[in-house]
């Protein structure tokens, strides 16, 4: 280890302001035959270090990635893709507000609503593009319904960008609140209109905003699949 | 008065003259935009005489985002997570200092728990990203393994801050008015084992490296940079110090609760690439000591003092705060006009003005000295660029 | 007819030293090489037999060259990972061990990239300067009592002699590159190799003034009791620290790698090489890595000689039991280790104190160090004497 | 000191500064004429020592018809944090450089010029600093149009 004996702590004032400093030390040999050894045993000292790693295999801290799969932990908050919170009905709480759209830095979400049976704003498309998603975790912040959440299914990578373009909304309707007011189980599945996730190419101009607004019907892109590309 | 505007292959290209016949030619060299040792696409032209550097052109821009411009069309929190990228290695304080900006030009006051983890998850970076530095130095200087121990140990930062955080490089962690989230519950005791684990490896640091006759070889008395130069040439944090010069923002300007905690500047007496590295060593020491002395006193309270949507309006006037990320001070400057999207931001990026002083520092050394040069100014292109 | 015969023995040195006749009190290992054979064979008037010996020495030298390529290049990658706590390749063959044949292949398939600027002729020819440099350190290699190729007389002056060659190599390949980072290269290898080649020399000296010949196998047989890295109270031991150090300096290792300086010079030399030619740059670096430490492994650590003490017959047959081939795959292991231990340990050196340390440091070192085994010699003032 | 008294003796140094309303650090607005005189003297008088020039950066104000630029200044020895402000036109953009005073000013008035297109005088070495030499107009202007750039979406 380097020597630290020679270090002195000094109080000086600097700009009004008592501050503790540490002078750095000066690496410092004083004659030929001790920079000799000195050298010597700096260098030796420098090879016990690494062979101490080289002789004790249980130091290395490698990580075989596909192996590893079962017993890989990727912590709760780690933000890998972004989803919409389903409860047990498969019913989320997104109500098409656009808050997260707005407050998007780079434009990724585009939320399409529609007027409902109740004349009320509904959830028509949630479209995220992962492929210009910076993960800043700001529309998940600032959903005052706490309908989106971050999931950590990180492996999503694919050969073509457009594929990176996802719709979160399984079915569009009304959200968990409004489907707990009606009573008949018919009801609620008449409400829900289904949505697939895009999994095909997807046209771009759905998120980057050619054919947002309400009323504007896209054409579901059902007839595309990933063999396609 | 003139106004000569001149292009970079008119200085690489001189009108011939005619030489005498002892001089020996001097010629250009382009090390980088890809160059193993100037970390990213930072482009240095060299003059060189032999194997001499008669003088060094930095050529900028080669990862020139327009943050800036970007900037004048988002508000307050948007722009935090734009400055996640430009310097990667301190993200969160990257994020502060925005945040900071912005609540300062609101007057919005933050309770003591946010600030207690913004300081505590900060000096956490900063041991991170000096541990990267040493890494990359070791590497910079032909010692390869270094910078897997680097790595190594600065993946436990990395988890613990990925545990917290939610990301492990664009963290966008540090909002204004708060906290993105609360702490995890394993932060604590995690940062707890990890000082009892990195005490000994950076003890195991300085006997690979500092002890080293050969690294100290190269590093002393090379790159010397006067105080009166580094301070002329803007110079800040580690490099600063290491000219003699005891400016540490954390001292001068306490923000978050530096002012609560007990420690010691580093300072160098030469200001030679010896001292940039040693301060960068010591300050990893002062940081896990700072990181001791919070770990224990998180005040309870909330995380977020403002609504997550809430309008971050600017109100008019221009506002200019820093803060001392681990390379030097960063200095954010927003212009508010009455709206939440301010009229000019600007980012007083450290690297940039830590680099110029490698126009005159390399001059007469060696390649191998540019690269120490290089190496111990410690810069991050991107934040460079911006 | 006498001249190729293993037993005949030269005259050239004319001050015999009492140690280089001295007979330990044990039989004289046999030693025959394979131009000793291809001699006799020749004598013998069997044509077919000398032709066997020729071509399949001539195959075994080459198989075992590129043998030993592919192992080092695993083993450099795998020791590299352990001193790193990383794992090294796994994904080809058992723990990766296929991974240097995948190389390989890669290398073969890989466009071969000849710049527009560059001179064509020196820069195909460059990497077989190197290989060539590497197969002339080879004849004089003894691995054990029966195997080596040519047992010359001036041995030692032969392996000073061509262990140069390579910097030929790597200046036209530096130079014909046309590229100034090449050329930096370039111009430091050659600059190190010839200053490092001079306490190379002299730490050899050391070691034929002790055995009093210049031959490989009178080298060995000299350190019948003992090695002359511990014989000569610590003469030896300079010597061969020198030696190591000059040597690393030669291969163009780290801390020496200048000439390559990946973090400096972006490759330095053979920055604007890419598939077999690189590979050759590359597989004559390695197999010179393992002749440097064959040869640090001859001529202080007794190459294939088993450890002896002196005369104590009973510890020596015990020894004697190993044969004298793993005695000398062992020393050079161990060589070859302490190059990739050095190698993945030190920060790189300048290229001025590169200089420094060899014409103000070594040099001066290795003189006095002469002079003193001069008189260590004289005076017979050794272990085992 | 509070930002009152460090005024009151930017005052004394010339009279001509003005104090801008809420900002922090303290900015005071001089006339571009005076100004290299005026920082001249702030780095000089040893009650000031303003020996660090932290940062330059220029502001658009197309409606006004000015560039706004700023220099943030920094005294070690005191601890004092200044920001000065100055105006110029927008059609004849004309600054003298302070690289003189800070050799660091050279590189920050570069990224200056070479965003705003604000021309230096006597700078020592006035290129374009991120982008290319042959790039047209200057992209921090608030007129300043790109094929690349997008509109706002509303």
């Amino acid at each position: 280890m380097f020597n630290r004996q020679g270090i002195k702590q000094q109080q000086v004032k600097v700009g009004g302001k008592q501050l503790t400093i540490i002078q750095a030390p000066r690496p410092q040999r004083t004659s030929q035959v001790a920079t000799v050894w000195g050298a010597l045993c700096s260098l030796w000292n420098g090879m016990r270090v690494t062979w101490r790693y080289f002789s004790r295999p249980s130091s290395i801290v490698t990580q075989q990635y596909p192996e590893n799969r079962e017993h890989l932990k990727i912590p709760e908050r780690f933000r890998a893709q972004l989803r919409l919170k389903y409860d047990e009905n498969g019913e989320h709480n997104c109500t098409g507000c656009k808050i997260c759209d707005v407050q998007c830095p780079n434009a990724s979400i585009e939320v399409i609503d529609m007027r409902g049976e109740s004349g009320k704003k509904e959830i028509d498309r949630f479209v995220w593009r992962m492929d210009i998603c910076t993960f800043c975790n700001i529309c998940v912040m600032v959903c005052p319904f706490d309908a989106l959440e971050m999931s950590n299914e990180f492996e999503s990578s694919v050969y073509d960008k457009r594929l990176l373009t996802y719709q979160l909304n399984r079915y569009a309707g009304p959200t968990k609140k409004a489907f707990e007011k009606i009573e008949s189980s018919a009801d609620r599945e008449r409400l829900k209109v289904g949505r697939q996730p895009f999994e095909a190419p997807t046209p771009l101009g759905i998120a980057a905003g050619v054919a947002s607004g309400p009323g504007v019907s896209v054409a579901p892109p059902s007839t595309m699949k990933k063999d396609d590309i | 008065m003139s106004l000569e505007i001149r292009t970079l292959s008119e200085i690489m290209n001189p009108p011939q003259t005619a030489d005498s016949p002892l001089s020996t030619q001097e010629y250009f060299v382009n090390m980088g935009p890809q160059h193993p040792a100037t970390h990213g696409v930072l482009r240095l032209v060299l003059k060189m005489d032999g194997e001499t550097i008669r003088e060094v052109i930095p050529v900028l821009g080669y990862i020139h985002r327009s943050i800036e411009k970007m900037a004048e069309y988002l508000h307050g929190r948007q722009i935090v997570h734009l400055t996640d990228r430009m310097d990667y290695l301190s993200a969160l304080a990257n994020n502060w200092a925005v945040s900071r900006a912005v609540e300062t030009a609101m007057g919005v006051q933050t309770n003591p728990r946010i600030e207690t983890i913004r300081t505590l998850i900060c000096e956490l970076q900063r041991v991170q990203s000096h541990q990267l530095w040493w890494g990359v130095l070791g590497l910079d200087l032909g010692a390869l393994t270094s910078f897997f121990y680097g790595f190594r140990d600065r993946e436990e930062i990395t988890d613990i801050l990925e545990e917290t955080t939610g990301a492990r490089l664009t963290m966008n962690y540090i909002q204004p008015g708060g906290l993105m989230f609360d702490l995890h519950p394993n932060f604590v005791p995690r940062v707890k084992a990890f000082i009892k684990y990195f005490r000994p490896k950076l003890d195991e640091y300085e006997t690979l490296l500092s002890e080293n006759v050969i690294l100290q070889e190269r590093l002393r008395n090379v790159g010397v940079l006067s105080a009166e130069d580094a301070i002329g040439y803007g110079a800040t944090g580690p490099v600063l110090r290491a000219s003699g010069i005891p400016l540490d923002l954390r001292k001068q300007q306490p923000y978050g609760v530096y002012d609560q905690v007990e420690f010691s500047v580093p300072v160098g007496t030469v200001g030679d690439c010896w001292d940039r590295y040693w301060i960068r060593i010591e300050e990893m020491r002062q940081s896990l000591g700072i990181i001791e002395q919070l770990i224990d006193n998180i005040p309870d309270g909330k995380f977020m003092e403002m609504k997550p949507a809430a309008k971050l309006k600017l109100p008019a006037g221009s506002f200019y705060l820093q803060i001392e990320t681990a390379r030097g001070s960063l200095g954010v400057f927003l212009q508010g006009t009455g709206e939440d999207i301010p009229h000019r931001c600007h980012f007083r990026s450290p690297n940039f003005n830590n680099l110029w002083s490698v126009t005159k520092t390399a001059v007469g050394g060696k390649i191998a000295d540019l690269v120490a040069i290089v190496s111990t100014l410690d810069l991050v292109i991107p934040d460079v660029d911006r | 007819m006498q001249i190729w015969s293993p037993l005949y023995r030269p005259s050239i040195w004319s001050f015999r030293t009492s140690i280089g006749n001295r007979e330990v009190g044990m039989d004289m290992w046999q030693v025959t090489t394979l131009a000793a054979r291809i001699q006799e064979s020749l004598l013998n008037q069997d044509f077919v037999r000398a032709g066997i010996f020729l071509g399949g020495g001539l195959a075994a030298t080459v198989a075992a060259v590129s043998l030993l390529g592919l192992v080092l290049v695993y083993a450099e990658r795998k020791v590299a990972a352990h001193f790193q706590c990383r794992l090294g390749p796994m994904r080809v063959g058992w723990h990766g061990v296929l991974q240097p044949i995948a190389d390989g292949i890669k290398l073969f398939l890989k466009e071969d990239i000849i710049p527009t600027e560059a001179d064509r002729l020196l820069f195909v020819l460059a990497p077989f300067f190197c290989i060539l440099g590497m197969f002339l350190a080879i004849l004089v290699l003894p691995v054990s009592p029966e195997i080596q190729i040519i047992d010359l007389d001036m041995g030692v002056i032969f392996l000073a002699a061509v262990s140069g060659f390579g910097v030929f190599g790597v200046l036209l390949g530096g130079w014909s590159s046309n590229n100034k980072w090449s050329m930096l290269g370039a111009m430091r290898a050659a600059a190190q190799i010839v200053s490092y080649e001079v306490s190379l020399t002299l730490a050899l000296l050391v070691v034929v003034m002790f055995s009093g010949s210049l031959k490989m196998s009178e080298i060995i047989q000299s350190q019948a009791a003992g090695w002359w890295i511990w014989r000569a109270h610590g003469v030896g031991l300079v010597a061969f620290l020198v030696y190591v150090i000059a040597s690393v300096a030669e291969l163009n290792r780290a801390p020496f790698d200048l000439s390559e300086g990946e973090s400096e010079l972006t490759g330095g030399f053979h920055t604007e090489y890419s598939g077999l030619r690189f590979g050759l740059f590359f597989l004559a670096e390695f197999i010179n890595m393992v002749l440097a430490s064959a040869f640090a492994a001859t001529f202080f650590l007794g190459g294939w000689m088993p450890f002896h003490l002196g005369d104590w017959q009973a510890f020596n047959a015990v020894m004697d039991r190993i044969p004298p081939l793993l005695w000398f795959v062992g020393k050079t292991s161990f060589m070859v280790f302490l190059f990739m231990w050095f190698r993945w340990t030190f920060p790189r050196l300048r290229v001025d104190q590169l200089m420094a340390l060899e014409w103000k440091f070594l040099l001066p070192v290795s003189l006095v160090n002469l002079l003193v085994g001069a008189a260590v010699v004289l005076s017979g003032f050794y272990f085992f004497s | 000191m509070t930002d009152a008294e460090l005024f009151a003796k930017l005052q004394e140094v010339d009279a001509r500064v003005v104090q801008l309303p809420n900002c922090r650090p303290l900015a005071v607005e001089v006339p571009v004429g005076f100004l290299l005189a005026f920082m001249g003297k702030l780095k000089s008088r040893p009650d000031l020592r303003f020996i660090q020039l932290l940062d330059h950066l220029a502001m658009d104000w197309p409606e006004k018809n000015e560039f706004e630029l700023v220099y943030q200044l920094y005294s070690i020895e005191h601890d004092l944090l200044l920001a000065v402000h100055t105006r110029i036109s927008r059609e004849s953009p004309y600054a003298l450089t302070m690289s003189r005073l800070w050799p660091i000013a050279q590189y920050q008035e570069r990224e200056v010029f070479d965003l705003f297109g604000i021309l230096y005088e006597g700078h020592p070495d006035l290129r374009r600093l991120f982008l290319e030499d042959d790039w047209v107009g200057f992209p921090l202007r608030k007129d300043y149009k790109d094929y690349f750039m997008l509109e706002m979406p509303e």
